[in-house]
């Protein structure tokens, strides 16, 4: 029934489109774009909540530079083509004066364009590691990289003590990075042996003979870089089929309560390790940020559906724009590094940094999953690692590490 | 051996997925890229039953695939009985334009948010070494079950001979008097409920997205080729045995090849025997069209 | 109503008028009359290309007639859909792919008797199977298996199990041997002397097929002239060159 | 309305469609020839072109030939054409569901190859920051009058070539054999030859656009070359008119300029799975539609020739 009434609502507001204006001096427009259509669009529902959670929290704060805060959709239906003609009708048409939500590929179509355009942009879930050397001017990536992912698995590899590991690796930009670089970094720096890497496409009936070689090629552990979506039949079967003796190291996107769910099942099912770039435990921000997610969504945020970052971006947005006290996009990206690094008071939330701000003290924002301090490529620095192991049915971080320095992906 | 196993399973879900893609094919002339999406939609329903409202997954399973069927029936009476007279290709076209008025219909309705069915079916057993699951046994057997139950109402009914009358020659059908609607709604009712029962195993062994049926159609679209498009019994044979070259080519071939050789396959099997795998001499046929 | 009753009255089992008909934007037929009386064997003779196949499937349904009328026993079959012809009496034997090639020959003589019971389905294809000897040794057999001898004894049989009032045959001997031919006409003689009214399209075979028609129709670029009589048409020696010495090998399609 | 450099990108991606949509008119239209395979070709041309002009080293793929674009760009038409004709050797033995399956099995093959073969390709990573044709001379946010100006000149350009075929000799046997399986039997090999001979043609002419495609996304990764690509061009052809010189032009723009337009609609996020829906239930209504009352397109062939030859009178059953 509530369909319904939405589909009614919806002829009304087709017919309100037409005449929506812009340039007016009213609201400020964050643009998000990303696959809420396609590949990505599973992720696409939560990541939406996240945004709206910050920009509801950005205007409840009193908005930003005085204005309210519009948050302005659109849908690129996971293509990079999509990503173009979305973006071009957010600056175009919508007049945005910051984006967020991009995914990697979407990113890398249009990153010129939002140079020449002096697009403040930030990337909540571009791992991709094109990012690694580019970026800092108007592109800012407040996830870890790929290349952290990747190296993070082979350390936890490492230090478990395996020394044969089989590869699951979906066919994909964003499961295909960090395995590259597990598996360089595995063999060439750790000098373990990759005994399968088993590659394949997503959206098939079932994983069984994937799974099969996998597990059947006499690794210490297996090493998982799938979606969620396919991530969650990949474990069924490592379950149902009696494979839940070995061990699995998972990339961040399988960090959810589905998997958890799975590997909670298994008795006594030995250590199954996950590896994120996050830290939650006693931060403010998070714990500010997960009651209101889940008013929103219904559910907890879920850190492998990247939801907190797509909140975060907005906060930075919002607060970098207040520090520049200007929408203009080359002050307000310049202004993005000065919010989110030392020196200056951290904060955890918009309504305190913007009080900070309005006070004239820097300030330096820490985000819901880590502290946000940038590189001069707009990258994370070194990121803290959590490793998490899944007790009573749950994800429950087992400890964070740091990078191991030695280890570090050879550039290609 | 384990691999042909899994090829069995998959090939199963592929062979119900694709005996309704052959049948509208046989007796309605066209490729239906639309049956595609009534495998979603089964999915979702079918999802929705057993998660949101705990429902048996065979009752819901049941329910999901008469509502599907009933829906496949309306569907080609408002969009594909209006211009059948056009001919294979506006019908073609309209079932792309069919396809994705459905998809949009799923993303309204369900969202795009992956789901999961959560049944099991519990055991494993080890036979002869081989890995074999209740959900293996529950999906073959109903695969089968269902496909032999088909097959009696072709064979063994007035209405089945006369759907296969239409399929084998659709204007002798009626000038024999067989009631040609009728014939077409049962059709569209088996068609998109067999559609239906695909989404709903595909779902238990993997998820149900709102992308499923734009991943699925390919392969459906391979295996009915492959079986020949006319013969029902030669697309069984032919997604049985595309399920089983796929899940055992893993084992010899770097698994990231396996879309390229299985398309290679298909290529290769289409260019030496040009009318599929089961093919009967219909030379005159060939000539025609 | 009166319509209806003037038509038994005059002893027309069908009436066409005015039939026009052609496939897409090419017509064929022009303003066709026709009429066959109960009992009698009336033949449709013409060229290739003639229209004569196409009058047929006019009449049965299967190309919308664009102008005229046909009625059979009264009723006026434009608010009869296709599938119901055969109900009300009419059987048609098409010229080609006149079997199901997929189905069984027993299957393919079950197809029209659908809705009766089974005992008295298989005491029909027993009865039939007894009529043709040929046929009853292949009943498990697909109806694409068989040789056209065969085919043409199946597509009769099969559009005979409903014992039709009416029976109209397109080009029943095509491609036969004289012998099987003979065959061929006298079960058509054998179909008429039980009381079904048969229209008969020829165009091979015409000195063995003509002698046993009441009535002859002439079909000519889509026109049907008034009937005239068999022998008249053997005897004519110019209709006699126009129409059956032309090089059969152009026989393809009406287009 | 809105802001005009909108609608010149707009404009842009509709020539870009419509272009393909009218070489697609010269295989399917008038070859008879149901071609799913264009997104094979497409990327066939822009990895061609990509790869040709890689002067990057650190890169990290296996060839740095640097050539300039000038050279890239024929020599990416030409592999085109001659990956064309590698698909059109077996598959054009096939009749018509079964050329269509072959030549989208064709374009999944190109498109896992681009995946894997890494060292080539850069597999899904692909490559972004693309050099532009005359991108030197304007100031970028000018950039996009360039570009439409590009390519409504190479939409022009493959009109004219298009039309020149569809009014010769050589297309009017085309359509001829087409229409007529028996004629096509008759001439035997020749139409075999031809028909090959039109598939390599037109496998060049998409080589050519492809590059156009890379400068409007300014990227490439072999998830642009998905089968939905085929089917947008196919899409714009149905609703132009299959078999009619400018229907692949005129249904590209009405497709993308209503796609686009349906993209303007705004509504509150909390119906986003709603906003998203519209848009593939709008397009789909539009070819159901178009096909309901207008079955040859909204340009007929009929009307493009100004003969007879209109498609039902193709289907007259034998």
């Amino acid at each position: 029934m509530k369909r319904v009434i939405a589909l009614l609502c919806l002829f009304g507001l087709v017919a309100a489109a037409c005449g929506g204006g812009d340039d007016s001096d009213e609201p400020i427009k964050f643009g998000f774009l990303n696959g809420q259509t396609g590949d990505y669009g599973p992720w696409g529902a939560w990541a939406l909540w996240a945004a709206e959670v910050a920009v509801e929290e950005l205007n409840a704060a009193g908005g930003v530079l005085g204005r309210t805060v519009e948050l302005v959709v659109e849908d690129n239906g996971s293509t990079p083509e999509g990503a173009v003609s979305g973006y071009a009708e957010l600056t175009d048409v919508d007049g945005i004066d910051a984006l967020g939500g991009i995914e990697s590929d979407g990113m890398l179509a249009v990153f010129d364009t939002v140079h020449e355009q002096q697009l403040p942009t930030i990337c909540s879930t571009c791992g991709t590691t094109e990012l690694d050397t580019t970026g800092g001017d108007y592109v800012f990536r407040i996830i870890g990289s790929d290349t952290d992912n990747g190296i993070i698995g082979a350390q936890v590899a490492r230090d478990e003590g395996y020394d044969n590991v089989a590869m699951l690796v979906e066919l994909s930009e964003g499961t295909i990075s960090p395995a590259d670089v597990f598996k360089t970094v595995f063999t060439e720096q750790i000098g373990g042996t990759i005994t399968e890497d088993v590659r394949f496409d997503a959206g098939r009936s079932s994983y069984s003979a994937e799974v099969a070689r996998a597990f059947d090629s006499g690794a210490d552990a297996v090493y998982i870089s799938v979606g969620f979506e396919t991530g969650v039949p990949i474990l069924n079967e490592w379950k149902r089929r009696g494979y839940s003796d070995v061990p699995l190291i998972l990339t961040t996107d399988l960090l959810s309560p589905d998997i958890a769910a799975v590997v909670g099942e298994v008795e006594g099912a030995s250590a199954v390790v996950a590896a994120a770039a996050y830290d939650t435990e006693g931060n403010p921000a998070w714990d500010a940020y997960v009651p209101r997610f889940e008013a929103k969504a219904g559910d907890p945020p879920e850190i492998g559906f990247y939801d907190a970052w797509q909140y975060d971006q907005y906060i930075i947005l919002g607060l970098a724009m207040e520090k520049a006290g200007t929408t203009d996009g080359a002050a307000v990206a310049a202004a993005i590094p000065q919010i989110t690094n030392p020196p200056g008071v951290e904060v955890f939330t918009y309504a305190s940094g913007l009080a900070e701000l309005q006070a004239g003290n820097e300030i330096d924002y820490h985000g819901t999953t880590s502290n946000m301090n940038l590189n001069a490529v707009g990258n994370l620095q070194s990121p803290v690692m959590a490793v998490s192991a899944v007790t009573d049915g749950s994800w429950q971080v087992r400890d964070y590490v740091e990078l191991d320095p030695t280890l570090e992906k050879p550039s290609s | 051996m384990q691999n042909i196993v899994f090829g069995i399973v998959t090939g199963s879900t592929l062979a119900v997925a694709t005996i309704g893609f052959a049948m509208v094919y046989r007796t309605e002339n066209f490729l239906n890229i639309a049956h595609a999406q009534m495998m979603a939609l089964g999915g979702f329903i079918g999802v929705v039953l057993v998660d949101s409202y705990g429902w048996n997954i065979f009752a819901a399973g049941a329910v999901t695939v008469v509502s599907v069927g009933a829906l496949g029936v309306v569907v080609a009476a408002v969009f594909f009985r209006p211009v059948r007279h056009l001919g294979g290709t506006v019908l073609l076209f309209t079932s792309i334009g069919v396809s994705l008025m459905l998809y949009a219909v799923i993303i309204a309705l369900f969202s795009t948010q992956a789901r999961f069915y959560p049944v099991g079916f519990g055991g494993r057993y080890e036979i002869a070494g081989v890995n074999v699951l209740t959900a293996d046994l529950v999906i073959v057997g109903l695969a089968f079950a269902s496909i032999i139950a088909l097959q009696v109402f072709l064979n063994g009914t007035g209405l089945g001979r006369a759907v296969r009358a239409t399929a084998s020659n659709g204007e002798l059908a009626r000038v024999r008097g067989v009631p040609v609607g009728r014939v077409s709604n049962t059709i569209w009712f088996i068609s998109s409920a067999f559609g239906a029962m695909a989404g709903v195993m595909i779902g238990v062994l993997s998820s149900v997205n709102a992308e499923i049926g734009w991943h699925h159609i390919l392969t459906v679209l391979a295996a009915a080729v492959l079986g020949g498009l006319r013969s029902i019994s030669g697309v069984i044979v032919a997604g049985l045995l595309l399920g089983i070259v796929m899940d055992v080519s893993v084992l010899y071939i770097p698994s990231a090849y396996r879309p390229v050789v299985a398309f290679g396959v298909l290529v290769a099997v289409l260019v030496l025997r040009p009318e599929g795998l089961l093919a009967v001499q219909r030379r005159k046929e060939a000539a025609v069209t | 109503m009166s319509e209806a009753g003037e038509a038994a009255a005059a002893g027309s089992i069908l009436r066409v008028r005015g039939l026009d008909a052609g496939y897409g934007g090419f017509p064929v037929l022009h303003g066709v009359d026709l009429d066959v009386s109960a009992g009698e064997i009336v033949a449709v003779v013409g060229p290739n290309g003639a229209g004569k196949s196409t009058l047929l499937k006019t009449i049965f349904r299967l190309l919308p007639a664009q102008a005229g009328s046909v009625r059979f026993d009264g009723a006026d079959l434009r608010r009869t859909p296709a599938h119901g012809l055969a109900a009300m009496g009419m059987g048609y034997v098409p010229q080609e792919n006149n079997t199901f090639p997929d189905l069984s020959v027993r299957d393919n003589l079950a197809v029209a008797l659908r809705g009766q019971n089974p005992i008295e389905i298989r005491r029909k294809i027993r009865a039939v199977g007894e009529a043709y000897p040929a046929l009853a040794g292949r009943m498990g057999q697909n109806a694409s298996t068989l040789s056209g001898g065969e085919r043409q004894m199946l597509a009769l049989a099969s559009a005979m199990i409903t014992s039709p009032k009416f029976l109209a045959l397109d080009e029943p001997t095509t491609g036969l041997a004289p012998s099987i031919v003979r065959e061929r006409i006298d079960d058509i003689l054998r179909i008429r002397d039980a009381g079904t009214t048969l229209l008969w399209v020829i165009e091979e075979s015409p000195l063995l097929c003509l002698p046993h028609v009441d009535r002859v129709f002439v079909m000519q670029a889509g026109v049907l002239d008034p009937p005239v009589t068999s022998q008249a048409v053997l005897e004519d020696a110019a209709l006699h060159s126009l129409f059956f010495g032309v090089d059969q090998a152009a026989e393809q399609s009406p287009d | 309305m809105t802001n005009p450099v909108f609608w010149v990108g707009v404009l842009t991606l509709a020539l870009i469609y419509g272009s393909l949509a009218m070489v697609l008119n010269v295989e399917s239209g008038w070859g008879g020839m149901w071609d799913l395979g264009v997104a094979g070709l497409l990327a066939s041309g822009a990895y061609c072109y990509i790869i040709l002009g890689i002067d990057d080293p650190d890169l990290g793929t296996r060839f740095v030939p640097g050539l300039p674009m000038w050279l890239a760009w024929p020599l990416a038409a030409a592999f085109t054409g001659l990956v064309a004709l590698a698909i059109a050797l077996p598959s054009l033995r096939l009749r018509r569901e079964y050329f269509l399956i072959t030549t989208l099995a064709f374009a999944e093959i190109i498109r896992q190859i681009a995946v894997i073969q890494a060292d080539l390709t850069r597999g899904t990573t692909g490559f972004s920051s693309l050099d532009r044709p005359f991108d030197t001379l304007v100031e970028p946010r000018d950039y996009n009058y360039v570009l439409l100006g590009i390519v409504a000149f190479a939409a022009l350009v493959v009109y004219l070539i298009t039309r020149r075929i569809g009014t010769s000799a050589y297309g009017r046997t085309l359509r001829a054999a087409r229409d007529n399986e028996a004629l096509a039997l008759a001439l035997g090999k020749r139409v075999n030859r031809m028909r090959i001979k039109t598939f390599v043609v037109a496998g060049v002419l998409i080589g050519a656009i492809a590059p156009l495609y890379l400068f409007y996304i300014r990227a490439i990764t072999p998830q642009l070359f998905a089968p939905g690509i085929t089917f947008t061009i196919w899409t714009a052809l149905v609703i132009g008119g299959i078999g009619s010189i400018r229907g692949g032009l005129v249904g590209a723009v009405v497709l993308i300029v209503f796609t686009e337009a349906v993209g303007l609609i705004e509504v509150d996020p909390q119906y986003i799975n709603i906003l998203v829906s519209i848009e593939p239930f709008l397009v789909g209504l539009l070819l159901v539609l178009v096909l309901r009352f207008r079955p040859d397109g909204l340009i007929s062939e009929r009307n493009a020739f100004g003969t007879r030859a209109g498609r039902r009178a193709r289907r007259v059953p034998a």
